[in-house]
């Protein structure tokens, strides 16, 4: 609990703003003059056909790439001018494992909350653990687990990990329907306790709240 | 001239063929780097005339419409 | 949407390419001559050296490559670390030019003092210590020539050949160093490489053109592949297309 | 942050490191069956006489050493790039360095000092007098490490690339020549029954200043490579 | 299936792969690179003298080329089963032992070949007489070839595992050491003026045994590897 | 169009059957006593939570895996005694990339259609990746693809490949909305002009055609 109440303190001026954002890729350009706003106790999806660039702004707004021009701004301010700040309150989700292999999804989650500074919380990783379906495999190799139950163990972070913004890119990719469904609560539980998502899916989320949707691609251009 | 003959001048005392080879690849070598250069740049050139080109095709397309 | 970009008020392309054009003519003219000339005046009217005959005649050449070789690379790490300190493209631009062409001297430099070796000492290589670390400066130069074609991304090639330029450039004088204390630790029986040939005026004349000429036609190659690059690079901006277009009409 | 903090950071990405190779079993092993398998091979290649198999030891030994370290460089970075662990760890707010460097230590637990503990038998094998002995043990350990780090700059900057790893050995290895040519001397030295300490001196300089500087290089590379 | 169309498949396979090795430079420079720098590093280890540089020449140049060889054979089937392209060829209705003989031969193309080539240059470095070049030259190109058709053998067998690379060595290693004697001894004879074609011969036999027998072991392995 | 009619002659009498086939993994026993039919112009979906053993299963009939007790037919033969046939008719899209990131989705398929004895069909090759939305893309190295036109790549295969029977390992990874609706056309289309379709998916089709479900895991425990 400590956690949303740490993450609660910082909430109240929370908000990401991207202004006229402009990225392409071989001189292809992927998005151009984008604007958006995300505040705390918001959620945006990030829709656009496969190849729209989806996953490249996901990047850029996490800090991974530097692959643009524009302005992201992070409670008023440049994002590069507060990277320590930013990177305490995001949890990114990308698209790959997240995961070493050999080890057991609880030997993961300890070596991801220690590079938070979060050391000693096996009961917090082995509840995050146990909500995401995984109870009974913590101790198993991650390599011998399902596609879905590999992504599970990534998606478990969310709980082991206190932040106040998400950045999750296809989140429910190999996770079964009732799987999907409990990722939508959880989103919509972070989001109503002040918490802001930003993610990108193919699915149509079926959302407690009010969400906005921004697009890229052709559909942005239309 | 420090040479007698332009045969002697060639030979250079039976250390012709090291000098000459020696010369011989260096000025490939420098005339490369020019040739590369001068070449690259037309390349550029080129590349640039088909993107003015094309802006202007498309714009005067635009126009029309 | 424009591409804009935010130029250092001292490292302009666009200042840089308009001055360095007005540069080339003089470079390329005074480059040619002082290595024509001098190459034609140790070939031709230097006298012979009384102990290795005419085959020294290949110093107009050797030393000048070998000496430009190590300067470059010298230039190309400071060119990185102002990149990576200041930003500035223009330095990663002159970082990616200097790499071929100090791995050509370098070449160059390997391979006229091999054949050089062979009248003088009776064979191609030896593992003397300057030899040896001009080999390995080779080898430093196909490491980062390799390195910016690997990458796809420009801007991040530069900045990882900037990394690897600087690391390679302390390590210069310790592989140098090294390199001469493990030679002279050898004692190797036969061929000394630093031998006291006190070169005579008449021989050190025609060397001084030469390797002024070398470090002259360096700077010109140099301009004339940072120029392409800046065509390449800006080739989206209005004043490259005028630049370019314009010159035609 | 506070000190017990990055202490608790760097054991906790050394545990990490450490338990994933142990688990893999390929990562220590692999250098050390390398290091074993070549010294074997080169009585076979160059010849079995004794003397001067004696005499090559401390040169093949060291360069064998340094080949064992090189090849193990290319993972040192590239299971973490792949499975997307390294985003991870550039998006922590802890900082780079000490995780960067727990990393490298690891590393060189499991292949570096696996391979210097078994040197003397080895040197064995090829017929290394018994006064080389500890200077070879020595002078491995601090090598290694050294060679760890400058193959840890090689492999951050090449991890993201598909053309991995040549451009790491080219990168990498003008840059170990310096460890080689100290190392084997001292071992060259130690045999001749002369004195090897300035050339250990020599190593352990390098060791610091690698120790303190390779990291810098290291975190930028990493960041560079994630961000293409 | 008719043999226009098995010669087909062989060359698909092999332009396939030539083209993907070439594309990512890493596949053939790198053999190559690791085998110049070694070569470098041997004098540096051991000593700049040019008489005993040239008595060990045969076998350094020998271990070095084989250890090459050792490096590159690990990736033979690797990416293939990474990406799960190796699926797809077991899935296909045609034969597989065609597949796999292309496979090989265009990793020979890419590591074996080259190296082969550009032997001279190293002998001179390491100043092997020259009357030793041609033997050289010969003998790596028939000796690299069995040496990728073993390593195949021991690629194949490993890639599916996590704990790859260590095992292939010590596979592998053993079944070099014949064509690495024959290879050395072939070279060394030429250099004391001997008749060095009864080595060659041997190499010879070696290199049709392999190509006609290992791609068979190869393909049951592959099927093993797969189905884990 | 030679393609339908060559796969039409063999269809007649396809026929996939499985019988009482069991499988474990780690002494947890995935699925035991399965047995289900799948015939010409049939579409069967494998459904179940993640780790249900959806991906074993089309392993096992794909034939690349052998873990496995039970029967496997093949008009009416087991696939063990005809695997050479069998294969002349399957075309399977596995979990993995399938295509070789350095290299480009045209020469990707052309490898493709070589391994199944096609040649010089660089056509049909175009025409399929325009099919799946990657005209302009043909030359491009994969790897420079986002991940939703590299599963893309991996699908043009169905175009270019003739087979009477596909097996999909969850095609639908990371496809756009529109990608998937596209996809259940062409599986529809197939079904429809006599194949046989066996996939696993964890979305809810939308199918024109009827088509049985088989369900794994704890669903089919109950
Ligand atoms: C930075 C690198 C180098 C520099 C500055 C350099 C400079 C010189 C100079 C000044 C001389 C004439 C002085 C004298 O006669 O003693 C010379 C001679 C010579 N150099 Fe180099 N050199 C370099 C690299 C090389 C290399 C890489 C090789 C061989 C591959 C080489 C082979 C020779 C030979 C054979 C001679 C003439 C023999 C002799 O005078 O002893 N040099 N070099
Ligand atoms: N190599 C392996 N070693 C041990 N167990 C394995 C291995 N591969 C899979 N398993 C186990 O087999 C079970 C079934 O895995 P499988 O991949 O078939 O599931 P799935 O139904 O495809 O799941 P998903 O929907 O997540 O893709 C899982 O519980 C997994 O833990
Ligand atoms: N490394 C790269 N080099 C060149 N182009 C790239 C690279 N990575 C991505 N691209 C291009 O950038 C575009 C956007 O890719 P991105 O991965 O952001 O798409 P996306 O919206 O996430 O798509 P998807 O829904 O398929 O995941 C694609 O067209 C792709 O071709
Ligand atoms: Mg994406
Ligand atoms: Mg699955």
């Amino acid at each position: 609990m400590s956690v949303r109440r740490q993450a609660g303190v910082v909430l109240a001026n929370t908000g990401l703003e991207v202004k006229r954002l402009y990225s392409d890729r071989d001189d292809r350009v992927l998005f151009a003059d984008l604007c958006f706003q995300l505040d705390a106790g918001q959620l945006v999806q990030i829709a656009g056909p496969n190849g729209s660039g989806k996953t490249s702004l996901l990047r850029i707004l996490a800090g991974l790439s530097s692959r643009y021009e524009g302005e992201v701004l992070w409670q008023g301010k440049s994002l590069l001018k507060q990277r320590h700040e930013y990177l305490q309150q995001l949890l990114y989700i990308g698209h790959g494992a997240g995961i070493k292999a050999v080890l057991s999804p609880l030997e993961n989650l300890r070596w991801s909350c220690a590079l938070r500074g979060l050391n000693n919380n096996d009961d917090k990783i082995l509840s995050a653990l146990e909500k995401v379906g995984l109870s009974g495999f913590e101790e198993q190799a991650c390599h011998s687990l399902s596609a879905g139950q590999q992504r599970r163990v990534n998606l478990a972070r969310l709980f082991c990990i206190p932040a106040s913004l998400w950045v999750l890119d296809e989140p429910f990719t190999a996770i079964d329907q009732r799987g999907v469904t409990e990722i939508e609560r959880w989103l919509s539980e972070f989001v109503s306790e002040g918490g802001a998502v930003l993610l990108t899916t193919h699915h149509r989320l079926s959302f407690a709240h009010e969400f906005k949707i921004v697009t890229l691609g052709e559909a942005a251009n239309v | 001239m420090y040479f007698d003959t332009v045969g002697d001048f060639l030979s250079m005392g039976g250390h012709g063929p090291y000098v000459w080879f020696c010369y011989g690849v260096s000025a490939l070598v420098l005339s490369i780097l020019v040739g590369v250069a001068r070449s690259r740049r037309k390349q550029a050139e080129q590349q640039i005339r088909a993107i003015v080109r094309r802006k202007k095709a498309s714009s005067s397309s635009t126009t029309q419409h | 949407m424009s591409i804009s970009s935010t130029f250092h008020k001292w490292g302009s392309p666009r200042w840089f390419y308009q001055f360095s054009g007005k540069l080339l003519p003089w470079l390329a003219g005074l480059s040619l001559l002082l290595l024509v000339g001098g190459v034609i005046w140790g070939l031709a009217f230097v006298p012979a050296d009384y102990k290795q005959g005419n085959s020294f005649r290949i110093i107009y050449i050797h030393v000048p490559a070998s000496a430009v070789a190590m300067g470059a690379y010298m230039t190309m790490a400071i060119a990185g670390a102002i990149h990576l300190i200041w930003r500035m493209k223009l330095a990663a631009m002159v970082m990616k030019a200097i790499a071929p062409i100090g791995a050509s001297l370098t070449f160059l430099a390997l391979l006229t003092g091999a054949v050089w070796g062979k009248p003088t000492w009776g064979t191609w290589w030896v593992w003397d210590a300057r030899i040896t670390s001009v080999l390995i400066l080779f080898f430093l130069y196909l490491g980062i020539i390799a390195l910016h074609q690997a990458f796809e991304n420009r801007d991040a090639a530069a900045k990882a050949c900037a990394v690897l330029a600087i690391v390679g450039a302390v390590n210069i004088p310790i592989i140098y160093w090294s390199v001469e204390w493990w030679y002279s630790l050898h004692q190797p029986a036969s061929i000394s490489f630093t031998g006291q040939s006190t070169i005579h005026p008449t021989m050190l004349r025609p060397l001084m053109a030469t390797l002024s000429g070398m470090y002259l036609f360096f700077t010109w190659v140099l301009l004339l592949f940072v120029r392409v690059e800046i065509l390449d690079r800006e080739r989206n901006t209005r004043w490259v297309q005028d630049q370019i277009c314009g010159e035609s009409r | 942050m506070s000190d017990s903090g990055l202490a608790k950071l760097v054991v906790a990405v050394l545990r990490r490191d450490v338990m994933a190779s142990l688990r893999r079993g390929s990562e220590w092993s692999n250098p050390l069956v390398f290091f074993v398998m070549v010294c074997a091979l080169f009585p076979l290649g160059i010849g079995p006489q004794p003397d001067r198999l004696a005499e090559l030891a401390p040169g093949i030994l060291w360069v064998v050493a340094l080949l064992a370290s090189l090849l193990a460089t290319d993972s040192l970075f590239r299971g973490d790039f792949d499975d997307a662990t390294l985003e991870q760890m550039l998006l922590s707010h802890q900082p780079l360095y000490p995780q960067v460097l727990a990393k490298t230590l690891a590393h060189w637990l499991m292949t570096g000092l696996p391979l210097s503990i078994l040197s003397p038998v080895l040197g064995v094998l090829l017929q290394l007098p018994a006064k080389g002995m500890l200077a070879l043990m020595v002078s491995l350990l601090l090598g290694t490490t050294v060679l760890s780090f400058i193959g840890a700059i090689g492999a951050a900057l090449t991890v993201g690339l598909r053309k991995g790893g040549l451009l790491l050995s080219l990168i990498v290895l003008p840059l170990y020549i310096p460890v080689l040519i100290f190392g084997s001397s001292a071992v060259k030295s130690a045999v001749e029954g002369g004195e090897y300490f300035p050339q250990l001196a020599m190593l352990g300089v390098f060791y610091l200043v690698a120790l303190a500087l390779s990291p810098l290089a290291i975190c930028g590379a990493l960041r560079i490579s994630v961000d293409q």
